[in-house]
């Protein structure tokens, strides 16, 4: 494993830092639904924010992510503010594009975040011409696109892995496997043993790994990434993962699903996993663990106050921005 | 008589439809034993089981193209596309495919299916991808019939004469419509495709609507009787095929003409209404046509924004008096 | 082979009468194109005959085809008349659908043969929509697509196969890989080293078969016909093959590509290749032979003259036949 | 001046630009060595090389989804959809994501890009598939910009200009214009998007047209000259955005109006450009305004129906009587 043992005590002590501040996040945005202030329907993470974090930590500022719909991590590592993103999805005029979208498409093109779409897999040819455009400027900057195994039934799964198949695009696909697509189990819409072994059929390599471990995903996407960085090409890692909570809040989590299934994967929770790795290796104690607990708690609080008492955008925003200013000798007439 | 919901009223005329037609069967993501995000489709599954109620793999392209397929061998499939903006993933199988069955085929092969757009509109926080208004997406395609029903009687009638009819039918369904409540019947009943309803009579304006913006409409002409202006509602209810006699009756009697609908205006279907009026009762306009939408922007996120976005009944009044004192 | 053991002298002389039957029209047709007459551009099948013929050899006429561009041979198996497709190609109101659409994507319900588009690919998940149909109708019937590997690369593919493996269709996804999508060469558009690996993202089989001989194509096609007649699913065959002409007439059969391999590839004629098996095991001798190609010949010959001598369709119709026929308490209001 | 083709024009665009800006690139479906089926991309390989022109997959959403992806990553790409009918198949890159990018991102990231929808229209015996007019899928889309040329003059101004926008543009190619020549200067020059060009000066008729039509209406103004009406023929050239004044200010002179495309009468751009003038001039309008377009079929393959299926300066010319004296 050449690349985790490079990682030193406090690359591992960040990266636990960062599970928990997504945790955070999210069980707190979750426990408020429903009580105000959250306008966006949180698409909770918990369960699977090993694979966004592993994947993402250690990019480089310039180097792209696609999140997925859940992929909050994403997000946290790569810089986006979490008090930005509370505020967003509180729909205040603090939040990304002042309000104009939601969080989870976001942009941010000084943390290195792509602008995303509301239909799941329409992002990965996008996420790919970005990587056609690392590659045109002949930067050897990285993509890396998070979805999940229902956006992979998509044809632009196919037409865009394809795609970065033959021009060697310096991309690398995170399908997040967590066995579900909305209510629909994997059983129902894929009658293949894994999406691995798609990647052959666009001639790259493609791998399963567990989703759950944060070192084991940092790894295969270091690699990846390695590969990337030297022009040869692309990689599809399938993360097998589970989400604890329901597709969205407006079900349960147990909602057809089953208990046990549910209670095994909490067994495997990746942040309690690698919290007993770290206190096991010596490099984080009780206290430790502790006031990394309270700083994400304290943090996320402060979001949280920093949404609330931010303003909604005025309605007069509304009609403003829907083309960057133009040259008048290149552009008359009337927009409407 | 008995008040249900408009999601309950398309249940209701997939139900009846699937009890009287073995042909007819219903696709979509999540539409079994989920029911659908919006409870359109509950207990569907429950009582005609996995072969005629079943979940598709998130391919909307595969899901709408499978539809005209199975049309195309005798079945009648109701294909359900969950938001109304994925359409724009399902163009070819509807524009290029379906519309286009009967007559590249030399009327040799049908293609009886319904394809509803589920949840189009504002209103719901749901950002620019889970908002759209997308029915000029479809109205310049040749062999497609249109419907947007505002109200749950509409709604059972016009999705059971669609299932019926031997051409493919796009069933646009607005998402702030599905817990409206309205009587509809218990039994049979049939709404005709392509006649107008005109929900309140008026004799000095007509405002021309459909969807969702029909309540708009019917709220402003309340407010314009009290401003002396009687208001006539006309609620396409189809735009293809178009009533053009409800339209120009219309307007041959008041005079006076705004068009009303949450679509962007520029390119929006209103502006076919308006040329069909210019061009047919052009003499008996007082004043001029205006039309009432959305802004020309994606459908925001934030409240404040979105529902600024989507037309409001003053912007009726406001069109309406301008008609008026034009 | 347990399939092709089964064919008696008479089937193996019919496949041969419906290869050439198929290479005369094309070559006819081809010839014919720029000197009057021929209005829809052609696109050779020649070289890839034995696709068709041995794929559909044996249908039912309820099991239907969904031809793809170059599967000339699809129609004149399932029995389209040739009189009828050169009256088509000649634009007359004898033609299919009266002259209202191009013979390329022709429906013929009465043989079985559905309904395609223009738009390449987009035709599968159609096909796969019929077979989906007789799954529902409890028929034991199949359908069998063809598209080239220039086609697999559309997410109409992906969608299609994955959608039919998902309910077991009773489909055989034919991918005739004549190595070009018109002009482009397979190693531009395709990274992989096969596209019959692609079978196993969606949970079924898939060959990778010799596409020139008719023998080999109807074994493996009658092998997943059983397969999916026993309700077991779907099949992907990828039949290797070349076309001899160009994309389509409107360039030399050089342009853009190495007469060396073309060569190569007469050599492995499907035509001739079958025509020497047959000659050598005594099925056929030169007499048969002569007269085989004389009917073909006279055959090609009588369907162009009807062609020539067939009316364009009245004006008038263009107007007719949007719209099925449909009951006036049903539907009313102005179409326009 | 010297006289080039359309398809020339068109290439000629492209080249400068690319000269001129390092950012420009061309990809779509043999436009490289093979230069395009219609021949416009013809020798742009060999100048440019394969990192700045080539093919990809026959994966059209890809192509068109890529090509967003590098516009945002501050390339300017130059996409080849071989032919409009295909857009079915890159809606979603266009419209729900091109289109979108500048406004979802509160201005941080723009998309500037240009879609060639190549080879639109009818004539050529293409059948359904190869022959459409699309634009209306496209002119409720806000964000879009939308050009339609119908000289050689126009198609390199504007697609130079079109380039140069930090916002996308789909630039709409008619494939029976390609071989047309016109008069084109050598050098650098602009064309002004969303200007409308009045390329005959009248008195009493107004002929608002685009793409193809455009020449349709110039022969039918020189027909009706004879017959005592002075018709003033105007080119939209951009439909979005859209140059009303020209528009209104013709109107108002003329007193008479027939808006004439290609597309379907029904849904079709004709009727944003009637309602524009039935809500701003419409005290100025002496007759009805009558729209000239396709009957409501696909677009049929055998050419007596094809032709017959293109409005011809005929079907101008009776619809201009008709207002004339009505
Ligand atoms: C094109 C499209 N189809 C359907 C939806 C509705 N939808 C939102 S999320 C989702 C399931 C996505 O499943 P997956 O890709 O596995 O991601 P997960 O939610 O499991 O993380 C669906 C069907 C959508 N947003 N876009
Ligand atoms: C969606 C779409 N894109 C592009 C085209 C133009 N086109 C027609 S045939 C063809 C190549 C098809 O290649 P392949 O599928 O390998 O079939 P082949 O012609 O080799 O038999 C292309 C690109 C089309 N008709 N449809
Ligand atoms: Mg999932
Ligand atoms: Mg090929």
């Amino acid at each position: 494993m050449a690349y985790i043992e490079q990682l030193q005590p406090q690359d591992l002590l960040e990266m636990y830092r960062l599970l928990r501040l997504t945790r955070e996040f999210e069980d707190r945005l979750c426990a408020l639904w429903g009580h105000g202030g959250v306008v966006e329907l949180p698409h909770g993470s918990q369960g699977q924010e090993a694979i966004a974090i592993g994947a993402c930590y250690g990019l480089r500022q310039q180097d792209q992510v696609m999140p997925s719909l859940r992929t909050r991590g994403a997000f946290i590592v790569k810089g986006v503010p979490t008090s930005l993103q509370m505020a967003g999805i509180f729909g205040k005029a603090t939040g990304p594009a002042r309000g104009k979208s939601t969080t989870h498409h976001m942009a941010d093109p000084e943390h290195g975040v792509l602008l995303g779409t509301g239909l799941i897999g329409s992002d990965i040819p996008v996420a790919v011409g970005a990587a056609l455009a690392f590659k045109l400027q002949k930067k050897d900057n990285v993509v890396i696109n998070f979805f999940g195994d229902g956006a992979a039934q998509r044809g632009d799964f196919h037409e865009g892995l394809n795609f970065a198949g033959v021009f060697k695009l310096p991309i690398v696909f995170v399908l997040e496997n967590n066995g579900y697509a909305e209510y629909t189990p994997l059983e129902k819409h894929f009658a293949g043993d894994n999406f691995a072994c798609r990647a052959e059929g666009y001639g790259f390599p493609g791998e399963r790994i567990d989703g759950n471990n944060v070192l084991v995903v940092y790894e295969a996407v270091q690699r990846a990434i390695a590969r990337a960085r030297a022009g040869e090409g692309p990689t599809l890692l399938e993360c097998m993962t589970f989400r604890y909570r329901s597709h969205c809040e407006a079900r349960a989590p147990e909602y057809l699903r089953d208990p046990v299934q549910l209670a095994s994967w909490h067994e495997k929770d990746p942040v309690r996993q690698f919290e007993a790795y770290l206190l096991e290796c010596g490099v984080l104690d009780e206290a430790g663990m502790e006031s990394i607990a309270a700083a994400a708690q304290d943090e996320i609080s402060a979001s949280i106050r920093f949404a609330e008492e931010s303003p909604f955008p005025p309605a007069a925003e509304l009609s403003e921005g829907a083309y960057a200013p133009e040259d008048p000798a290149l552009v008359g007439g009337r927009r409407i | 008589m008995r008040e249900i919901m408009y999601r309950d009223a398309i249940r209701e005329a997939m139900v009846e439809e699937m009890r009287r037609d073995p042909s007819v069967f219903l696709m979509g993501e999540d539409v079994a034993e989920h029911g659908g995000n919006f409870l359109v489709t509950t207990g569907m599954y429950e009582e005609f089981g996995e072969e005629r109620v079943f979940d598709t793999p998130l391919s909307e392209s595969a899901l709408v193209g499978a539809g005209v397929g199975a049309a195309m061998m005798g079945m009648r499939p109701i294909v359900e596309v969950m938001f109304a903006d994925f359409v724009t993933i399902a163009m070819d199988a509807i524009a290029n495919h379906a519309a286009k069955v009967y007559y590249m085929s030399g009327g040799e092969v049908t293609a009886p299916m319904v394809i509803r757009l589920a949840a189009y509109g504002a209103g719901r926080r749901s950002g620019a991808h889970h908002s759209q208004s997308v029915e000029s997406l479809l109205t310049n395609v040749p062999g497609l019939t249109i419907v947007a029903p505002s109200t749950a009687y509409d709604a059972k009638g016009l999705l059971k004469a669609a299932i019926r009819t031997p051409n493919p039918v796009v069933f646009l369904e607005h998402k702030m419509l599905y817990a409206k409540k309205g009587e509809v019947p218990e039994g049979e009943y049939l709404v005709r495709i392509g006649v107008a309803d005109v929900k309140r009579e008026g004799t000095n304006l007509t405002l021309v609507s459909y969807g969702r913006m029909v309540d708009v409409c019917l709220v402003a002409a309340r407010t314009l009787e009290k401003e002396g202006v009687s208001a006539e509602v006309i609620d396409l209810r189809s735009l293809q095929p178009l009533d053009e006699e409800t339209i120009l009756a219309s307007v041959r009697k008041t005079g006076h003409l705004v068009i009303v609908h949450e679509a962007p205006v520029r390119g929006g279907f209103g502006g076919e209404v308006a040329a069909v009026v210019a061009e047919k009762a052009l003499g008996y306009l007082d004043a001029p046509i205006k039309r009432v939408g959305a802004p020309w922007v994606p459908v925001p996120f934030s409240p404040t924004l979105e529902d600024a976005y989507v037309p409001q009944e003053a912007d009726v009044i406001r069109a309406a008096m301008a008609v008026m004192s034009g």
